[in-house]
């Protein structure tokens, strides 16, 4: 199972998950994959499909409309993963709070185990919050 | 908003009075009022029953383009104004027209006016005016297990 | 003629823009109608709007749409600016332009990398976004957020642009992306492959524009010629002047070249408002709230946005209404797209730009024989792809 | 057609012979501009606890408690959107947004920073009046004024109701 810990730390794979926010985090999040900052040369892909993820960027506080719809697409992710909320919103709904069609942040709905705050976050502070998480898929392996 | 050039001021206005003699004769008695705030912005109240008359003259007389329609909770009553642009002259008409709170419905335009589809639906959702004869009255912005009776953007009392 | 099979394209397409939902009904491999699902990402801006105050509204309605950041916040501060009669200083005025055209720099060539990205020339995406970097990285320096400006205040703006050291930096990042973005426009234009994806798709004719009152470079690309900037001069326009681009044809080709065309006009837009701009005040404090109403009316790069504002004199307004421009805009994807081969659906959806990306989870659903098969996005895209190559091969290169 | 082939191979060329364009972070730092709008942080020395920070965010970043003797103001980054209104309005220019972007972190709870001040109690009942450098400011700012000598001393160290009750009393005894 070594190799399998190995290649998921060596590249993982993402999928990105707007779950209601204003498009400035998605725009970040493809900024990270475009020739300035290029994550590629990490091994970090950008995935159509949650079931090929390992880690899921979440952007966005969570709506009425897409909360089943984000519980099933975390379910299709294969475990052992890594959800990264990406920006203010998904961390904790920022200036969104107290409206009707709010669920609550991400960690609401789905367990949540890095946070990029910043609205948007900068793409380094992206790339930060993805090493984190692959220093958890670490930490998992040693457990 | 900066003034307009003399020439320019004289040929916008001419056409807002021109725009609002037609309106009144075509509604004659519906016609409520008019105002004009300034060179870019006019204000015509009539009763709600004259809306489709009156969009037919701005839409297919004057080329004018419906920008959005705003509705505001006004406590007893929602105050609805149906924002046109006619785009040559920079000029906003806003008609405006209220319903009672009660049983609220207006008359849909989207049969004239294919533009006015969302805008007439998303007010329905929010506000809980109904369209009467709008084509496709389904929900388009709340949410599925949205409660069929309640606006979000109604104001309680 | 007869519907053989639905296809739900969304709600998740993580490259972009808000989770839409879109049903195709399909005849083989042609379109033949679309409904459209929208709600996935409405966060009751206008309910928050109406319980906040008039300081706080600017940066929230900021975070709307994030390629639009400059446009909701100044619409909504000029439809208060008309509700409590304020003069805005001059150069406050020049700065928003600025700040304006900037962003629909920004915007435009986002939205043609993404059309790039779905035809599947990965490439021109990746130049398209690597001659947005700069622009993003001024911003920054700007108004200290690549994305969120916070530049906008009732009354002015909040920062001002300095004279010498912004002022270079903004003419070199110009004349730095300039060249690029003529070379990218000629391989639009002249790329066999490109064409072949792009012309005479998606048309939609001027009398359907018209009656779908749609806005912005979906209008301007079907002959209608309309601009805010031109027809309702706010900020400095009256003073830089605006070239208003307009195509007859229709379809996708001519949408991306009024894009591309107006973004190259932004260009010389910055430059004539650097030259002009005056010295002076950049912020007026408000001195009281006037009850009554205002509209505030902004050529947002995706057409006209305009807010409605109704004040009680309160500190929180009574009602705020917003309209953005795509949702004007996305409804016409409808008549665009009824007799499209499925191949381009994606292509004449991104055209209209809520930039619908393709990388999708998609529920393929087969009507005859009721069965229900999920299909990821990657055999989709190759779908599209394929189509590319196609071309490719039917002696266009 | 040939022009286009060409073209793509001047391009090549250009790309060969052009710098990277890719930053080479996280390896070699990438530090935001002047004026970016980062952390908040608080100036302890000047900040006088007035909470005009508070009242102005538009995202409720922003907390002030106050408990007995002290008042708390603290600033979660979990929720603050980095707008840069309560470095607008703070009157001591006590709040700078700093270039620190990365707040990454694993438990969002521990993303918070606060500044802690002392609260005063009134001389005479002994209810909580306000922050005591809120209380030397407001001295600073009517000294020039021409007021009863143990104002200072005392007057200025009451809540409000018992300010009333001061005053009148003094008023009936014809100090006023």
């Amino acid at each position: 199972m070594k190799i399998f810990d190995w290649s998921r730390r060596k590249s993982p794979w993402a999928f990105h998950l707007n779950t209601g926010s204003c498009n400035n985090c998605d725009i970040e999040i493809v900024d990270v994959l475009t020739p300035r900052f290029d994550v590629e040369r990490f091994g970090i892909l950008l995935q159509g499909s949650p079931r090929h993820a390992d880690v899921l960027l979440v952007t966005g506080p969570v709506t009425r409309q897409v909360l089943s719809r984000l519980r099933r697409v975390y379910e299709q992710v294969p475990k052992p993963n890594v959800v990264v909320a990406v920006g203010t919103c998904a961390t904790s709904t920022g200036c969104y709070e107290g409206s009707y069609n709010i669920v609550g942040p991400v960690d609401r709905v789905i367990p949540v185990d890095v946070y990029v705050p910043g609205c948007p976050p900068r793409p380094q502070a992206i790339i930060d919050g993805v090493v984190a998480a692959l220093e958890k898929f670490k930490a998992e392996r040693s457990d | 908003m900066l003034p307009l050039t003399a020439g320019s001021l004289v040929h916008v206005l001419s056409n807002i009075a021109l725009l609002i003699e037609n309106l009144r004769s075509v509604l004659g008695d519906r016609f409520r009022k008019h105002s004009t705030r300034n060179e870019r912005r006019a204000y015509v109240y009539i009763r709600k029953d004259g809306i489709r008359d009156c969009v037919r003259v701005l839409f297919d007389q004057f080329g004018a383009r419906l920008s959005t329609i705003s509705a505001v909770d006004r406590k007893f009553k929602f105050d609805v104004l149906y924002h046109f642009t006619l785009d040559q002259e920079g000029l906003v008409a806003s008609i405006c027209l209220s319903t009672p709170k009660q049983a609220a419905s207006l008359d849909s335009v989207t049969d004239i006016l294919p533009a006015a589809n969302w805008i007439e639906r998303e007010i329905q959702e929010l506000f809980g005016i109904k369209f009467a004869g709008h084509p496709s009255p389904g929900k388009l912005l709340t949410s599925d297990d949205w409660p069929e009776d309640e606006y979000p953007l109604r104001r309680i009392g | 003629m007869s519907i053989d099979a639905t296809l739900p394209i969304g709600p998740y397409h993580p490259a972009l823009k808000e989770p839409e939902f879109f049903k195709l009904f399909l005849d083989g491999e042609k379109i033949v109608d679309v409904a459209i699902r929208l709600g996935y990402t409405h966060r009751g801006i206008e309910y928050l709007a109406e319980r906040k105050t008039y300081n706080e509204i600017p940066i929230l309605v900021e975070r709307i749409c994030g390629i639009c950041s400059n446009v909701h916040p100044m619409c909504f501060c000029q439809a208060v600016e008309e509700t409590w009669e304020l003069q805005v200083p001059d150069r406050a005025r020049y700065i928003r332009t600025i700040v304006g055209e900037l962003e629909r720099i920004h915007s435009h060539l986002l939205w043609a990398g993404i059309a790039a990205h779905i035809i599947g020339y990965d490439t021109l995406f990746m130049h398209f976004w690597k001659h947005r970097e700069p622009v993003c990285e001024l911003f920054e320096v700007l108004t200290g957020n690549r994305q969120n400006y916070a530049m906008n205040c009732i009354g002015g703006v909040r920062r001002d642009i300095d004279p010498t050291k912004h002022k270079a930096l903004i003419l070199e990042t110009l004349s730095q992306i300039r060249p690029s973005l003529l070379r990218l426009k000629n391989a639009v234009t002249e790329d066999p492959v490109v064409r072949a994806r792009i012309e005479n798709i998606g048309v939609l004719s001027r009398d359907q524009a018209r009656k779908l009152c749609v806005v912005g470079p979906v209008a301007r690309a079907s002959g209608l010629a309309i601009d805010v900037r031109k027809d309702e001069p706010y900020a400095a326009y009256r003073e830089v002047g605006v070239d208003v681009k307009v195509l007859t044809e229709g379809d996708v080709l001519s949408k991306m070249l009024v894009r591309l065309l107006e973004a190259l006009e932004s260009m010389e837009i910055v430059k004539r408002a650097l030259d002009a701009i005056p010295q002076g005040p950049i912020r007026l404090e408000p001195k009281e709230i006037v009850p009554g109403d205002g509209i505030g009316k902004v050529e947002a790069p995706r057409g006209e946005d305009i807010h409605y504002v109704r004040s009680n004199g309160t500190d929180i307004p009574e009602r705020v209404k917003i309209r953005a421009p795509s949702y004007m805009n996305v409804p016409s994807i409808a008549p665009q797209i009824k007799g499209a081969s499925l191949a381009d659906a994606s292509l004449i959806i991104a055209a209209v730009d809520p930039c619908f990306c393709c990388t999708e989870r998609i529920a393929l659903a087969d009507v005859k024989t009721n069965r229900e098969s999920s299909v990821d996005f990657e055999s989709l895209a190759q779908r599209w792809r394929r189509k590319s190559k196609y071309s490719r091969k039917d002696g266009c290169v | 057609m040939k022009t286009v082939k060409l073209r793509i191979i001047v391009e090549v060329l250009r790309s060969l012979a052009s710098r990277a364009y890719t930053l080479k972070y996280p390896k070699i730092a990438s530090p935001a501009p002047q004026g970016f709008r980062g952390k908040l942080e608080y100036d302890i020395e000047k900040c006088t606890g007035c909470a005009a920070c508070v009242e102005n965010c538009p995202a409720s970043a922003l907390k002030s408690i106050s408990d007995g003797d002290r008042r708390t103001i603290e600033v979660w980054y979990g929720k603050c959107i980095y707008c840069g209104r309560c470095e607008e309005v703070c009157p001591e220019r006590a709040i700078t947004l700093t270039t620190t972007y990365s707040l990454v972190t694993g438990r969002k709870e521990d993303i918070k920073s606060s500044v802690q001040l002392e609260i005063n109690r009134c001389l005479r009942c002994g209810k909580p009046v306000a922050t005591a450098r809120q209380i030397d400011k407001v001295r600073l700012q009517v000294k020039d004024l021409v007021l009863p000598e143990d104002y200072d001393a005392y007057l200025s160290s009451l809540c409000l109701d018992c300010k009333k009750a001061v005053q009148a009393e003094l008023l009936l005894a014809g100090r006023m």
